[in-house]
């Protein structure tokens, strides 16, 4: 399979504050590099984060969105991360039916200390959705020339 | 050898032998488990650093090679999850898949052998020595 | 003139190597809102934050970017500076530029065009941000120290020097934990029991301090300032209050089958014990799985020898709810299990043992008396080989990643004592790397090499083998000679991996503080706050947080401590103004945010509600600000979008969103 | 019960005994080892280069024919083993092994791993159980000592074949057990008996077995057993050869009662 690599998709990532942002921020510590294509937006856990965000997000031309939160169990908040987990996947089960590829969107575990677990999660993503090539289903044609 | 070549050949032998040399930490649990350390030129452990310093010609020409008996001892006991066993193999390999590298003709079998000698020796040697 | 101000810092070349700087700076200026747009060295500096004090003031600015280094680590740095000139703090927002972008890629045009981005959303974001003032909440002035070991012993002795009272919780009978079994200490050769139990003494003796020995962390609730939580006291099956510690019901108690788990589980305890002769408190605890009355209603002879009826076979658990300020995890550490490496015949022979064994045979109040002698036969041995790093340093799955970091030292130590005191017996040591990073460390390792002889080899052992003559071959190697070696041993000293101690994640999950993969709980920041959780008013000392010798435990633990202090120390703790608010005007009152809000932070009220002149009486949300935590759970939940989060609004996140994907 | 059964080159020739008498317990025991159809050898040792794919094909052959079949697929001899549970290792993990023997092989479904390989030592052990073969002994081994002798193929790597704890197994000794005998336990029970280099290093090899020889006898075994025709052959021929070598399946059919019964 041939992948554009000229594409450079626009993804962007929610990570919790406690965790994942942080897990980002190690990873760029010990500069383990992943595409510049990931633009991460913080929110102080994974369960702010409104499926609406990520409708947008797409609505707006984004070509994949990662949500990244503490791992099951050790969310600061006890148990945001299980609201978002329920919440995405019932977001993600309806993809389909608005001819969003599944694949375009995750939720991804990363604590704090896993600054690896960032970088490959990041590199495996993007690579994912450079794959699938651009989203041009859910693009608000009214704001395209 | 030019120095590219032996880049290539170091390369070849860490991906047939689907292990990372790099992941090595020198603590030689695997010569203190080989068997066959005292007959070997190219100890273990070296095997690893010769395939990172790209000395195959080296790795290609020792005796090490026929005596490594696959026995997975240092498989098992690697802490770093390096198996020099796989990369003995792998240098073996590089060298009996070349034309001549045979180290057992079929024409010395009969003075090597008993009648009780079991199929399966013969078998894997040849499995092992030849292409 | 309102508009918004952003300011490029270089980081030296941290942030500038990667990012053109200056063409941040120009986009900048492109987008709708900035009046001002500047870069400079090193924005977090005095004369970067005049800077920005500066522009605030001659620009009557509204908002602020900051595009720098992450917000874990100057947010609160540029919030204070706005504050200084007038700005309210919540008005500033950071572009993480290097460790979210120029320490993540390399090419400079891709780099630079990520900043822009970043920035654009940050802008979009501050535009609208509103004023925010944080609340105020109470302290309570205890704290918590889960473990007693000398991490928590030392760090609870600190933090009631300062007045200040302070609870241990310790799972076992006694406080003291792995310190109290060990016989001597590197690289002094102080004796372990000799500086630690004065320490236990005066823990016991402090009026501030109250020891809950044989006590579980069993739930923890609240934030910062005002924990509460539940210690389940494990039943006893001694009164506390009327034992004297005399130890008859020890010595006649018929059941002595229990290993002793103080002694590395080679000898014996009874099933009515104190762990060891110091034990702190000296009050004996009934094993329910050993004891026969307990079992099956027999015995009960220590209730009869007991002159002062301490025994209560009836006790039962109970739970004890404490409220405290800040807690501190000392929960320490344990010796891996051996299961993995059988081929050094941990499990077959009774000769090869653990290094922590080792201290318990060398120790006077030991299973041997504190004779060098063989599990097996009881023999002298006399010729003794060490293994260094067994489970750790591993990339397989068999063992530990990490360097347990004590086993060097600790190793030196014993060959040296076991030379000392015994000169004809020869000490092999095998090992990968010495490492003796420390004061005096490497002097010590030396000593044993050139004043007591004994033999370090360089190459990890591959397998020990039992002989039928009672002897152990230990198969080795010289890497330095490339010589395979077999080395006769009369015993096995493995100096296994250390892990933090099971209960750790329990206790975590607990505390919502994060553990990393090894289970070692994670620092708020890895240089510059070591001994912090992520979760506020949660502190580490100890093994909790990362392999430690006791010097370095107990540094840390002061530091803990300070930390404790210094929260204590307040009266009042600014609350996170950042947290959740509902929409009077269409809150229904649903109930939808409250069955999601972990903090029980959400109420309804019947509210008089002038919507538009008519004035109505409606049942609406209420967020106690000073329980909320601001986690914006109920912000999803809300079926009509009237609950939303502040500094992290429905707006500001999709205006973000927005400016990345414009 | 009926099992796939995959007997190898050397169990048709020089080991038949290993064979037999394992078909004799069977028997005994309540099971039936049906011989797939047109089984080639799988090649002695096992292709450890991550290239090699033609070499594990008659392998692959074998596992499909036992899955096709619906039965699992079971051993006796020691590489035979060994081979197999790794190409099928391959065959469920590793996907350019897997796509690449299924474009060679083009078989009506692909082969993903589906069989189950089994030693004949596992039957007894998970199947069979040893509570009930100890039930079935007529003869038990009353006071003989014998030395499990597991060499390296049956248990390593330990994380592929899953056979027994590779550094102290018990499998063997809890078959010696069950037979009524008592086990042995010597260290050298593990090691590698010099194996496929006893043709060219014959000194080398020799070397290993009375390692083995010497520590098993030092420990007081009057026999061992082993599932290894190579090792058999090795340890009697190679060695200094003071104590006995075995078949296991040849003890088990004189426990059982059924060794001296002809055909």
């Amino acid at each position: 399979m041939s992948i554009n690599q000229e594409f450079k998709p626009k993804i962007v990532a929610f990570c919790c504050n406690w965790c994942s942002y942080a897990g980002a921020d190690l990873a760029g510590g010990s500069r383990l590099s992943y595409p510049a294509d990931v633009k991460i937006i913080r929110v102080p856990c994974s369960c702010r984060v409104n499926p609406m965000f990520i409708l947008r997000a797409f609505e707006r031309g984004a070509d994949g969105v990662i949500i990244c939160g503490c791992h099951p169990g050790d969310c600061h908040y006890s148990t945001g991360n299980y609201y978002a987990r329920r919440r995405m996947t019932l977001l993600f089960s309806m993809l389909d039916y608005l001819g969003i590829e599944r694949e375009r969107t995750r939720v991804e575990w990363v604590s704090a200390a896993e600054g690896v677990k960032f970088s490959t999660t990041m590199n495996e993503f993007v690579s994912a959705v450079r794959e699938l090539g651009p989203n041009r289903r859910l693009g608000d044609l009214r704001c395209k020339d | 050898m030019s120095s590219t070549n032996s880049k290539t050949a170091a390369a070849k032998i860490a991906e047939i032998s689907g292990t990372n040399p790099l992941k090595c930490m020198k603590c030689g649990k695997c010569s203190a488990s080989c068997p066959a350390f005292e007959k070997m030129d190219i100890k273990p452990h070296q095997f690893v650093s010769y395939v990172v310093n790209e000395d195959i010609e080296a790795l290609a020409k020792c005796e090490s090679l026929w005596y490594c008996l696959s026995c997975f001892a240092c498989v098992e006991r690697c802490p770093r999850d390096v198996k020099p066993g796989k990369i003995v193999d792998a240098a073996r390999q590089t060298v009996v898949r070349q034309k001549g590298g045979n180290y057992l003709s079929a024409n010395e079998i009969p003075a090597l052998i008993d009648d009780d000698v079991p199929q399966q020796l013969l078998v894997s040697a040849f499995r092992k020595f030849r292409r | 003139m309102n508009g918004i101000g952003v300011f490029v810092c270089h980081c030296g070349s941290n942030i500038a190597a990667t990012v053109d700087v200056k063409k941040v700076v120009e986009m900048a200026k492109l987008e709708p809102g900035v009046v001002h747009a500047e870069e400079y060295q090193y924005m977090c500096s005095e004369a970067g934050q005049e800077r920005i004090a500066k522009a605030i003031r001659e620009k009557n600015l509204s908002g602020v970017v900051v595009c720098s280094c992450s917000p874990r680590m100057h947010e609160t740095t540029f919030r204070k500076c706005a504050e200084k000139a007038g700005l309210n703090p919540y008005m500033v927002e950071i572009a993480n530029l290097r460790e979210q972008c120029s320490w993540v890629h390399k090419d400079i045009n891709e780099g630079t065009e990520k900043a822009v981005i970043l920035t654009r959303a940050a802008i979009a974001k501050v535009s609208l941000n509103t004023s925010l003032v944080a609340g105020e909440s109470g302290v309570t002035k205890r704290a918590l120290v889960i473990g007693g070991g000398i991490a928590g012993i030392q760090t609870a002795l600190d933090i009631a020097d300062a007045g200040y009272e302070v609870d241990i919780v310790e799972k076992t009978p006694s406080i003291g934990g792995k310190m109290a079994q060990l016989d001597k200490t590197f690289p002094t050769l102080d004796c372990s029991a000799c500086i630690l139990t004065p320490k236990m003494v005066d823990a016991a003796a402090h009026e501030k301090i109250n020891i809950y020995s044989y006590s579980e962390v069993e739930k923890v609730s609240g934030f910062v300032g005002d924990f509460t939580v539940d210690i389940r006291k494990k039943a006893r099956y001694v009164d506390m209050n009327k034992c004297t510690g005399c130890g008859a019901c020890m010595e006649k108690c018929p059941s002595k089958k229990a290993l002793s788990e103080f002694n590395s589980g080679l000898n014996n305890r009874p099933a009515i014990y104190t762990p060891f002769a110091q034990a702190i408190p000296n009050v004996p605890v009934i094993d329910p799985s050993q004891c026969l009355k307990l079992k099956n209603d027999k015995c009960g002879l220590c209730a009869r020898v007991c002159q002062a009826g301490a025994i209560d076979y009836k006790q039962e658990d109970e739970i004890v709810t404490r409220k405290y300020g800040a807690i501190v995890v000392a929960t320490g550490f344990e010796v891996i299990k051996l299961d993995n490496y059988d081929e050094y015949a941990y499990s077959q022979s009774k000769d090869v043992i653990t290094s922590l064994e080792l201290e318990r045979i060398m120790n006077a109040a030991g299973p041997t008396k504190g004779h060098l002698e063989r599990l097996s036969d009881g023999k002298a041995p006399k010729n003794i080989v060490f293994i260094q790093c067994v489970g750790s340093r591993c990339a397989d799955n068999k063992g530990k990643s990490y360097c347990s970091k004590i086993c060097c030292m600790y190793t030196a130590k014993h060959a040296i004592l076991i030379r000392d005191k015994y000169p004809d017996v020869n000490v092999t040591v095998f090992y990968i790397d010495v490492r003796t990073p420390g004061k005096n460390f490497d002097e010590f390792y030396r000593r044993a090499v050139e004043e007591y002889g004994v033999n370090y080899v360089k190459g990890q052992v591959g397998k020990v083998t039992p002989e039928p003559n009672g002897k152990l071959t230990v198969h080795g190697v010289d890497l330095l000679d490339n010589k395979q070696l077999k080395v006769e041993a009369d015993m096995v000293v493995l100096a296994a991996a250390i892990e933090p101690s099971p209960e750790v994640r329990n206790i975590a999950t607990m505390l919502t503080a994060s553990i990393d993969t090894n289970n070692f709980i994670t620092e708020a920041h890895p240089k510059l706050r070591p001994v912090e959780s992520p979760t506020a008013g949660v502190f580490l000392s100890g093994v909790c947080q990362g392999p430690k010798d006791i010097p370095e435990t107990v540094s840390q633990a002061g530091a803990a401590a300070v930390k404790v202090i210094g929260l204590l120390a307040k009266d009042k703790l600014l609350t996170n103004p950042c947290t959740a608010k509902a929409d009077e005007l269409l809150c229904n009152g649903c109930s939808a945010c409250a069955n999601v809000c972990p903090y029980g932070a959400i109420s309804y009220e019947d509210k008089l509600i002038n919507d538009h002149g008519i004035r109505k009486t409606h049942r609406v949300a209420v967020v106690n600000s000073a329980l909320c935590q601001g986690c914006g759970a109920c912000t999803v939940a809300c079926p009509s979008g009237v609950m939303d989060l502040q500094g992290f609004s429905n707006r500001q996140i999709i205006a973000e969103v927005d400016a990345i994907c414009r | 019960m009926k099992y796939s059964y995959y007997p190898g080159c050397t169990l048709r020739t020089k080991a038949k005994d290993l064979d037999t008498y394992a078909r004799k317990s069977a028997e005994v025991l309540g099971f039936e080892l049906e011989e797939i159809e047109n089984w080639q050898c799988c090649g002695g040792v096992y292709p450890l280069s991550s290239d090699e794919i033609a070499t594990k094909l008659s392998s692959v052959r074998a596992l499909n024919e036992a899955k096709v079949k619906g039965q699992q697929l079971v051993t006796l001899c020691s590489a035979c083993y060994h081979v197999l549970k790794r190409v099928n290792d391959d065959m469920q993990n590793v996907e350019d092994i897997r796509v690449k023997a299924n474009n060679y092989m083009k078989l009506d479904e692909p082969y993903m791993g589906e069989a189950k390989v089994l030693h004949f030592l596992e039957v007894l052990r998970d199947e069979i159980g040893f509570d009930e073969l100890k039930k079935k002994v007529v003869k038990p081994l009353t006071g003989k000592k014998i030395g499990a002798y597991y060499g390296c193929l049956l248990l390593r790597p330990g994380e592929i074949l899953g056979f027994d704890n590779p550094e102290n197994p018990t499998i063997i000794e809890d078959f010696i057990r069950a037979l009524g005998a008592e086990p042995v336990i010597y260290p050298y029970r593990n090691e590698c008996c010099g194996g496929y280099i006893s043709l060219k290093a014959k000194d080398l090899s020799a070397k290993m077995c009375d390692n083995i020889m010497d520590s098993a006898s030092g420990f007081g075994a009057d026999m061992l057993i082993t599932a290894c025709p190579l090792c058999q052959y090795n340890l009697t021929k190679n060695s200094k050869a003071t104590v006995p070598v075995y078949y296991f399946t040849e003890i088990l059919a004189e426990a059982l009662g059924v060794k001296g019964e002809e055909e």
